[in-house]
């Protein structure tokens, strides 16, 4: 299948709400390791980003993704908006000039987002960021040749999963060192309820 | 959480609102942003700074802008960096043809959001320099990290930069001894009671009765070690040893000296602490150019101080004791 | 309690050495005392002024001290009225042959305190006179009782009193304008929660999570009700409103306004009640010619702020402007 | 019998060790309607007072009276520093040119103790205020023609006990008005301490 601007459509507001919901859980994460803010962060980002989506159309899936990523870089804030930003903004110029966007230009799509997000935050995976679910979910997406729904809500729960172990190099938490150990990192977490968004998205679509 | 707020979502506008009403000849806000500039920006020929950050630190950072200081300062929500439109805003509103400074904090968020504006004004053709302040002396220099945090003593910075753009430094002269100021600046601070994030409600932290937290940033992140509570001569002794074994201070050396209270601890306690930091010093030959005692870099209401010293030169003199009208730090 | 001091017995002598450590070459500890007073104490031939009370109100009284305002201040333990013969070491320091003035704030014990001090003094052939400062409107104005409270108003009464001595006005000068200040000036406080005297120990009451205290005094003491917590709008508008109601105020009339923390209080908060003051006396068409947002006049660490309204007239509005270069209070 | 100069000092002596024994019972009373600190005030003034009584030598109560009052004067502070202190002075004062004073001498020095009292406080019984113990002990002192340690103790301890029922008119507790109702007024517990002690010394000196 192909990501339709419907599916688009859905695949924000979905993961607004699953941020919504978790909003409270999101920032008393963060407020373990970090300053407590991501969730607040999160939410009034998406909220404005599903505000502006439901209010405007769309003729293509990369519009869709810049108004998300221009939402995101002005209302979010943080270390978290630029980043989010910055990822929309590349997917969305790595699926521009179609309509909708196949398996392959997604995977792009993502590949071109962790680039985005490595050159602006100089994060590497492992360093116990949202780095840590997107680039596990790019290896995924680059050994398949369609969408597969059940691999990537997977992928993005056990790498989300397993940011809890590692200790943080960068981000607010890095100043914890090892007590950072033992605490979830609030952005990968967010990060995967974008992606396990997008699968409940890939499932509805099929 | 006791607050004397209307609605936790409104409290950074509220909060302008309120200062400009307070400063009407001395401030106002850019329309439709969260930037609060001198009444009279742009000032042309003159490098314009700005500075900003997450709110919540008041008096930093709208209480820094004033001629001799800050041309601007952007108000993120509470704790949250501001975004690049904001800042370029700002940037926007404060170049007067010589080009806008920017002084950014060490924080992620604040160097990416800061820099993509940076980004934003090089794209329109202003000509935009920075320089980011890492004095947190509890947090690890290094560069596979993030880095120090910027805290109280980018207040030195402030000041020192603004007053070099005043006198009608050029952006280099400016950027450089800015450069030498977080070259020649450290603190750390500590805590005995958290923050409470008005939109989160939760407090940052909880300690017991008996501890407090040692090496804290601004932002109710948790500090670096959880100890007992200890006197005030302990707290000074640790916080300034920590400062003075960073860099090279030697007998003879002249510095500023601030002691930040973090929000709610009285300024007794403060001045109390700053009676061991001042003999300290003195044990080391270490001369006291001039004090600050008070509230310059606060973490909403936490309980706790943090201690900075800066080192002088004659440059670094001159230009802290330069007037300055910011409501903030009048000089 | 959770406090950064080393002995609770101590804390006032600690302070103190660390204020005067902070301004060595403006103020001095009068030896023996715990009188702060202006390093060039006596001015000869200039009014001497003398004000204070029981510690823990910083940067009352000791901030004040220095040139256009305060030649000293006496600091009594936390809370509790200087005893005679320390208010009598500072008259004695700050006589430059002009007399003294001593700003009282109206409870019992400062004012028999500084009475007696007074009498020693006059009987030493020293002329003093003095002011009782009641701008708290929480409390009955009634000549049977106590009357009312000194509080944060009191600090306009140091600097425009002060700027009359500076300037060269005689004792009865200075006295006269103390008394128009006092005739002109109103405030009303209010708390979110208590402060703890250090060597105490003990919160000085309990308020549930959702409760506050109106009509707060400056020492802890219960305030005259208390209530559901409101809005900030709401509170700005009940102290306000009490304010306006207790002098008459009309359209036209030019104010200073000053919104006081009293210790934990955020700036913010502050600022998000200057705000709805503003409004309000906008609403009235009352003038604000000059506006004060922070820790004026403090209560350890209490939450709550106060609102205080000065109407001015051309006499107060051009002392209220004189240099003033007291540590807390530069304009 | 009459007041001898050890009489002074154990009164003193006894009034201290229960103003140290009740410290912080007297500052618990006083933060209820007051600010807190009667209890720190009292204990300090007391403390310093002893110290000097201990270290001097005397041929005169006057004499005592009147360092204690000088130290309380200097020492205590607050409303109770120049209210207990001038009560001393007064006393002192009364008393002098005798070495030991007489129960007819003694009553005249409570009497112009409670004038200087109301010289200096402006207070009159009622007020809730130490005066409501003083006036009653006067009272009965002036009833009596030689010390009566029972009717002493009593007199001061039902008079401390009856401000309890007692709306503050002077003092810091009047900014409470009816709230102070249901409280000891604790400038009045202080003074019933200084006459239990009294009536202790003049059960022991019999
Ligand atoms: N340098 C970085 N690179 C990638 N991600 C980062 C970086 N720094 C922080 N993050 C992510 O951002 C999250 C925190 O976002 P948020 O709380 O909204 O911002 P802030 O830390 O500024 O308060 C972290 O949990 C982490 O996943
Ligand atoms: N005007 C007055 N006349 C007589 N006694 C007074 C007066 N004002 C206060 N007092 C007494 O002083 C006591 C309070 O003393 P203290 O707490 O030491 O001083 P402060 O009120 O200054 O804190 C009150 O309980 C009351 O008995
Ligand atoms: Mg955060
Ligand atoms: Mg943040
Ligand atoms: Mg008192
Ligand atoms: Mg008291």
């Amino acid at each position: 299948m192909e990501l339709q601007v419907q599916h688009a459509l859905n695949w924000i507001e979905k993961t607004n709400e699953k941020i919504q919901t978790n909003k409270d859980y999101l920032s008393a994460l963060d407020r373990a390791i970090g300053d407590g803010d991501h969730g607040l962060n999160m939410a009034r980002g998406f909220q404005e980003a599903v505000g502006k989506t439901t209010s405007s159309s769309y003729t293509s899936v990369s519009d869709i993704f810049k108004d998300v990523a221009m939402t995101l870089m002005s209302k979010v804030g943080g270390a978290s908006g630029p980043l989010y930003g910055t990822a929309f903004l590349k997917m969305s110029m790595a699926v521009k000039g179609e309509d909708s966007v196949s398996h392959e230009r997604f995977t792009k799509g993502v590949e071109e987002a962790i680039n985005g997000i490595i050159q602006r935050g100089k994060a590497k995976e492992g360093d116990k960021t949202l780095l840590d679910v997107w680039t596990p979910v790019l290896r995924m997406l680059q050994e398949q040749s369609d969408f597969e729904a059940d691999s990537l809500e997977n992928t993005a729960k056990s790498a989300m999963e397993s940011t809890k172990d590692v200790m943080a190099i960068k981000g607010r938490a890095a100043y914890l060192k090892e007590r950072s150990i033992g605490h979830l990192d609030p952005g990968s977490v967010s990060s995967y309820y974008l992606f396990a968004s997008l699968a409940e998205v890939l499932k509805e679509g099929e | 959480m006791k607050k004397i707020i209307n609605d936790p979502n409104l409290v950074v506008q509220d909060m302008l609102a309120g200062m400009v009403a307070a400063f009407p000849n001395d401030l106002k806000v850019v329309p439709n942003t969260t930037v609060v500039a001198r009444k009279d920006a742009p000032v042309s020929n003159k490098v314009g700074l700005v500075s900003g950050g997450g709110s919540g630190h008041e008096p930093a950072h709208a209480g820094y802008v004033g001629q001799g200081m800050l041309d601007a300062a952007v108000a993120g929500e509470v704790f949250t960096s501001p975004t690049p439109d904001q800042v370029y805003e700002a940037i926007k509103a404060v170049d007067g043809g010589a080009g806008v400074f920017l002084v950014i904090k060490n924080y992620t968020g604040d160097v990416m959001n800061f820099e993509m504006a940076a980004e934003m004004a090089a794209a329109e053709g202003i000509n935009v320099e920075q320089v980011v302040v890492n004095d947190d002396v509890a947090v690890e220099d290094s560069s596979f990290t993030t880095g120090r945090r910027g805290i109280a003593g980018t207040v030195f910075v402030h000041k020192i930069a603004g007053a070099k753009a005043e006198a009608g430094g050029s952006l280099e002269e400016v950027k450089a001894v800015a450069e030498k100021v977080v070259a020649n600046v450290r603190s750390m601070g500590m805590a005995l009671s958290p923050c409470t994030v008005p939109a989160a409600g939760e407090p940052s932290f909880v300690l017991a009765d008996n501890e407090m937290e040692v090496g804290m940033g601004i932002h109710g992140e948790p500090g670096i070690a959880r100890k007992e509570i200890a006197t005030a001569d302990e707290i000074a002794q640790e916080l300034t040893q920590k400062v003075l074994d960073d860099i090279e201070f030697n007998s003879g050396d002249e510095v500023a000296v601030m002691v930040n209270g973090l929000g709610s601890t009285p300024e007794m306690e403060l001045f109390i602490v700053n009676k061991k930091v001042h003999a300290m010093l003195a044990d080391r030959g270490i001369k006291v150019y001039k004090t600050f005692v008070g509230e310059y870099m606060t973490s909403l209401e936490m309980a706790g101080c943090s201690v900075s010293l800066l080192k002088l030169d004659e440059e670094l003199k001159e230009l802290l004791d330069a007037e300055s009208k910011a409501p903030a730090f009048r000089s």
